[in-house]
């Protein structure tokens, strides 16, 4: 996010900075902010862009690779999990993530409550922090798909096996309690944005937070029946080659929506983007080739969003090598995680939300310190290039701060849920299937 | 009269069919299975792990035949499915009581 | 769309407000206009969103809903009527939608005739009144865009049954008898634009509009052969969750593009897009959920259609509060004319066209003279929050003239082509499927 | 691409132009160019768009005509160029095709080397030539999305039969040793756009190109197995379908990108798209519904791919009736060459590649000669229009230039390759499937 | 006791279950499959080409009943199958020596 | 020789299949079938009304043994396939006159 960068700005400049964009954006001056329209048509299709990533995008990725019995229930997950938080984000979630409480103590944890249901958001409002040259109303909705994808990203860990209220209930609660603080912390104004902590886009608001979600979760519900000696192989894979390929395009919405403007932050976050998705799955294609004897395509797409993952922290501060890096050590890290380390201790991450976005997100956070370069963001200042070790230090803590927050709240919220309306569906259920039995449909054929 | 239950091989289908044909019969019903047997089937991939798949692609075809027909059907099958590799399938014989043909009412011979 | 606006703007606002967006885009008295590029960008970008909303987004959508028998000849459906709108929109359909007429009183009916195949149309040519700050070649593509999903939408009513001629007869006079001048009427400068009709982008013009005439042609058409005993339910929700997504994803360039403009009014308009569709969604879910005690998969993308189809000419007229209680109202409105309604007068609307873009095309037009908001459209005064009550009658006016006159030209054409090529296909084709019958096709599995 | 135009310009003229870009995109006079926000938004989506043509698009649309058993193979094939490509552009494909020699002889046949990695390519970086008012890393980008899918499109030709490391080196050698080269010597300063060559967005650098490829490969691949005998229709149409329309959406980052600029260029390149597209798919269903009686959607889709072909070179030349009349000729002449011709002299292109990609982009190549308009595009002069005969020798000395020079490469990269690692797999593994044979994987039902 | 088998056109499924239900036939087994006789099969258009598909699909549907009901079923099958159309299909009968109901071991007249 | 064919609940196969092999037989064909019985079948919701789908999925496992073979093979299915709950399904016993095995063309016990 632009945040940062503003942030580190010495005032003057910062002031210069903003002078340009109003200019170039018409008289600042005038009683309603004119806005940019390049940058507000950016805005508007990279939310749309990302509203594309889960719905259909991870819905497919996930609805192929899990059993043909479960495909509608694991398509409802993503889409349920869009509209329940669409709705809570305009009730009170951008106002607690994006907006600034009067408080400042305060203010370094939690945002203010001042835009329940969004009254104030008038037709000319703008957040003049973290995005001066569009309309509130762009970014708020482009936030709120973020908001929406993070959540969704953990139901690869329960796919199979856990019930449809209660991953609603789940949705709405991780929202409120984990992700909303998580954001204001690092990008809302909160203390890990203030300490200096670089996530462009989100490798630990969102993937780390939701990859160590989904590991606490699978931890929690235990691992699928016939696990182990049943076939659990994807029953379609065209449903997830789409599903990739949608996340992938998708995602410069992603990563280069969050530079907040149509300008060459986004133009290079573009481009590493697409630099490190290519390289990382290539690396996974490779890696299993050559110990599995066979690239499958399941490697293919799994490296790609692993690349799309890691890339997301660094996609504006990194160079195209930068980038090339980042993206095969993410495809070889993700396939270690998601087929030895699992196997290894022997957790049921069932379409490896844990082994693909909590590792590739952490991994990507630590490379972005490394490989941040000032020349590419003058927001940032990195450890190889400008000599900035403390900034690893800074992104450890950004790193154990999500880790370890998310994973205690993430068991709390189930514990609690599990009390109330149970997580788990019955065995004759999880064995005869979720679409018949949770939503009273099946795909004929 | 006899019902001949063949297992082949997929791809066989259509040789088969025509020299069966070829002897005058006039019909036959097949069906998609899956096989078990001396054949090894398939690994499937999934995470780098291996999945033997046991149970292999093959087609049942089933048809009605006049006891005397019986050998040169047999014959033909054998002939036409076979590739001399493993799991080229079996036949197998059983006794057919009664045929009758829905549209017309005819039975046994007349109805095949 | 801006026109409303436009017109009521007292004449020197109305200058002022041109005066803008030309100096926003440059010096105005140049021989060639200059083009804002952001409007620009976002206008292409906008007609590829709402072509995407057809193909693949509705041909999805209603072909996983049929059985699988009829798959083919449904997706065949929505891609011919692209094609053949598209050329028909080429030849005259623009013309005497989105044209002056020379004489005024002829005006107020049809638009004009000069525009035949777009002859007039240079490079530099702009359509002024409607679109002052793009090329008219975009306008003329994104209201070509409008035109095709329009008459697509009526398939739903008339799926598993018509032949693919008659159905290529039918998008072809009832685009240019029926939706045409509708679309003048309400949006080219004719008579219910002038009257003060608030649509913004379309819930007469484009959904009541298709859905009264899915309720004339499965009227027409009669029952499906075996409905009642037969199991009709949906052969493969994955295509119509699939369907559904890319509609809404669309949907941002229907609705936000009908601003015409990337700037706050597009804004405000997508996040009430989104805030209404996620709550219908929800809405018609927990409804079906209380009743059916599923909550079926189908339920909440239907939902989500019927929120999208409400907040249509709602959207850049009303605040979120305003979307949220319209989306709720759709969700519950639709559930009950798809599920009881239908059920209880007994016609065969296959995939409820009628009962989701007729009911919430006219519960959407309405509940827009309801919650209009002049400060978040000077265009606009609505009745709760303006008090202007008299705006519920122009409403009332626009949903009557579009259902009374698009319902008897609807029937006319049907029994015209009844007549020549005839409708239904013969029950032989009916009962064993129209694709392999139609098209000569089927999806091998 | 806006290069022929800005060559042609008169120098005063040019400058011009590049003042009026500055101007609106703010002071030129800044030490870093300032960006036009506009271009710079509508060039990220076009190129996301692009993308999305490769994947999902293209490898559904080749994924549904293959064999249920090639299906995932198939898309391996999109994927796996996706990837590859990328990679390699980033290393050296965009510096040799879009940088300039230092050398002004050499700089006619292959670009500079200078651009390894992308090192030179800075935040503020700009290919003033080429792409003014965006940054460098924009377009490179935009860049690297052609050239993944015209190597992509030559798997059209050799489905069914190809393995798949085979396929990886080819993409990659011929990537490098055909399309840069070409790329170069039509948009990169070489000598076909020197000699004024049109091709807006690649009917022969791209389509003709990818084509003859693909002939040349099937030649040298042999035909498939039980080719005449065993069904080989396509084994799912509404993934094909899904394709085409995905193709579709995404050509107009494809067309109306190739203006650089989100302006009346741009505008006119989209419509004259979607006309030319409609008009190719009516015209191809029609030659089939009257020659096989029945209209198939495979005719719909297939019509409409060739109209998107051909009108490709013509796009930002041609006015709308031109290219109507474009698309007609289109879909008529490569049913023919996909039907008759085809099956006359007997290769095996199997889903044709040659037959709509070839044949369109040579035929959309010649009638850009025809049509192109100079009031349409100042940097065109046409011969029917304008009365500029030369321009009809001039694209056809583009044209053979591409066969010539394609043609041999590919014989020559492909016996290498064969001698190497072998270009086919065996009967058994082509008789039971490349799905599991090649990538261990099937799609369960 | 009888296994009765019978091919017939898929639309006719309904039809026949209740009938067969009413008889007091208390369950059965369907299976899709491709039927190739004298009915007619479809041409597939593939690039202007067409292409014979001589299979048609059809369902096969087996029932085992005591041979005392054989031919009121078979009776039952035919009555309601029937359009006089070519492709009705066939009734097959072959002898069915054990029955065994896996949930109680029940055999034989007790397990159907 | 005796054709036995079982009727079972899918995710049952596996045991069966193992249980079988223990047993020394060294093939079996299975099919997909849907199965109409005692047991309820599921209600498909649509447009929130109900629609009973009376067929439910089953396999069908077909398995050519040798007459002494018979009861052990009967006993080994009804032992893995047991569930006690409603729907477990049947096992069905017919005469075998003569199996082939289509790879060499050994016929009966040979064949197997
Ligand atoms: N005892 C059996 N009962 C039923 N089907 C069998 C039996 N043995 C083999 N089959 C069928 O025959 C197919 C081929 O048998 P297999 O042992 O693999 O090779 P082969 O036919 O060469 O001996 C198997 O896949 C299975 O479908
Ligand atoms: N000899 C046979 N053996 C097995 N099945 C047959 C035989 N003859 C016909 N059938 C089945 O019966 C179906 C209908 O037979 P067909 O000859 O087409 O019409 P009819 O039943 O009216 O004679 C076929 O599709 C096939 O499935
Ligand atoms: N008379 C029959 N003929 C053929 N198959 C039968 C018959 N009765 C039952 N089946 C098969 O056995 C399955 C189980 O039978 P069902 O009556 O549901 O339970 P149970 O086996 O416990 O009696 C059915 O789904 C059906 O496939």
């Amino acid at each position: 996010m632009m945040k940062i960068e503003t942030l580190k700005k010495a005032g003057i400049a910062g002031l210069a900075g903003l002078a340009t964009l109003a200019a170039s954006a018409g008289t600042a001056l005038a009683a309603a902010p004119k806005f940019d329209t390049g940058d507000t048509a950016w805005m508007i299709t990279s939310s749309a862009l990302v509203l594309m990533m889960t719905i259909p995008g991870l819905a497919l990725f996930y609805g192929g690779m899990v059993r043909k019995k479960n495909v509608l229930a694991t398509l409802a997950q993503s889409f349920g999990a869009t509209c329940i938080i669409t709705v809570l984000w305009m009730i009170i979630g951008y106002s607690i993530a994006f907006t600034t409480n009067p408080n400042a103590g305060t203010n370094a944890w939690i945002g203010g409550f001042g835009y329940l249901f969004l009254a104030p958001m008038g037709l000319d409002a703008v957040n003049s922090g973290l995005a001066p040259t569009i309309p509130e109303s762009v970014y708020m909705f482009f936030q709120m798909t973020f908001a929406i994808i993070t959540p969704a990203l953990i139901a690869g860990s329960l796919a199979d096996r856990m019930k449809f209220s209660a991953f609603m209930w789940f949705m709405s609660l991780w929202l409120l309690f984990v992700y909303c603080p998580i954001a204001h912390w690092v990008w809302g104004g909160g203390w890990l944005g203030a300490m200096g902590a670089l996530d462009y886009a989100g490798g630990t608001v969102v993937h780390l937070n939701a990859g160590t979600a989904a590991l606490v979760t699978c931890l929690v519900l235990g691992k699928r029946i016939g696990l182990g000696h049943e076939n659990m192989s994807p029953h379609n894979l065209v449903l997830s080659v789409i599903g990739a390929s949608l996340l992938w395009v998708g995602w410069f919405g992603f990563n280069a929506g969050s530079a907040v403007h149509a300008d060459h932050n986004a133009g290079m976050a573009a481009a590493a983007t697409q630099i490190a998705t290519a390289a990382a799955a290539l690396a996974w294609m490779f890696a299993e080739w050559i110990v599995a004897k066979k690239p499958s395509v399941l490697a293919m797409i799994s490296g790609a969003v692993a690349g799309l993952v890691a890339i997301t922290p660094a996609s504006g501060y990194v160079d195209p090598v930068g980038a090339l890096i980042i993206g095969i050590a993410a495809g070889v890290a993700c396939y270690i995680s998601s087929v030895w380390v699992k196997k290894a201790i022997g957790y049921d991450d069932s379409l490896d939300a844990w082994g693909v976005h909590g590792v590739g997100g952490a991994l990507g956070a630590m490379m972005t310190g490394m490989f941040a370069k000032n020349a590419i963001n003058s927001g940032a200042k990195g450890w190889l290039i400008d000599g900035n070790g403390h900034q690893m230090l800074i992104q450890f803590y950004d790193v154990a701060a999500v880790f370890v927050y998310c994973g205690i709240m993430t068991f709390i919220i189930l514990k609690v849920i599990d009390m109330i309306v149970g997580l788990r569906v019955s065995p004759e259920v999880e064995v005869e299937g979720l679409d018949i039995n949770l939503h009273g449909e099946t795909v004929h054929d | 009269m006899k019902l001949i239950t063949a297992i082949i091989k997929p791809f066989k289908l259509d040789e088969v069919r025509e020299s069966l044909s070829a002897l005058g019969v006039q019909g036959m019903t097949v069906t998609e299975v899956k096989g078990y047997g001396r054949q090894k089937g398939h690994t499937e991939i999934y995470r780098g792990a291996e999945y033997a798949v046991s149970f292999l692609p093959k087609l049942k075809i089933e048809v009605a035949v006049k006891s005397e027909m019986l050998d040169a059907v047999i014959d033909a099958i054998t002939t036409k499915a076979k590739t001399g590799q493993i799991g080229d399938g079996k036949i197998f014989v059983t006794p057919l009581e009664q045929v009758v043909r829905i549209r017309t009412g005819e039975t046994d011979g007349d109805a095949l």
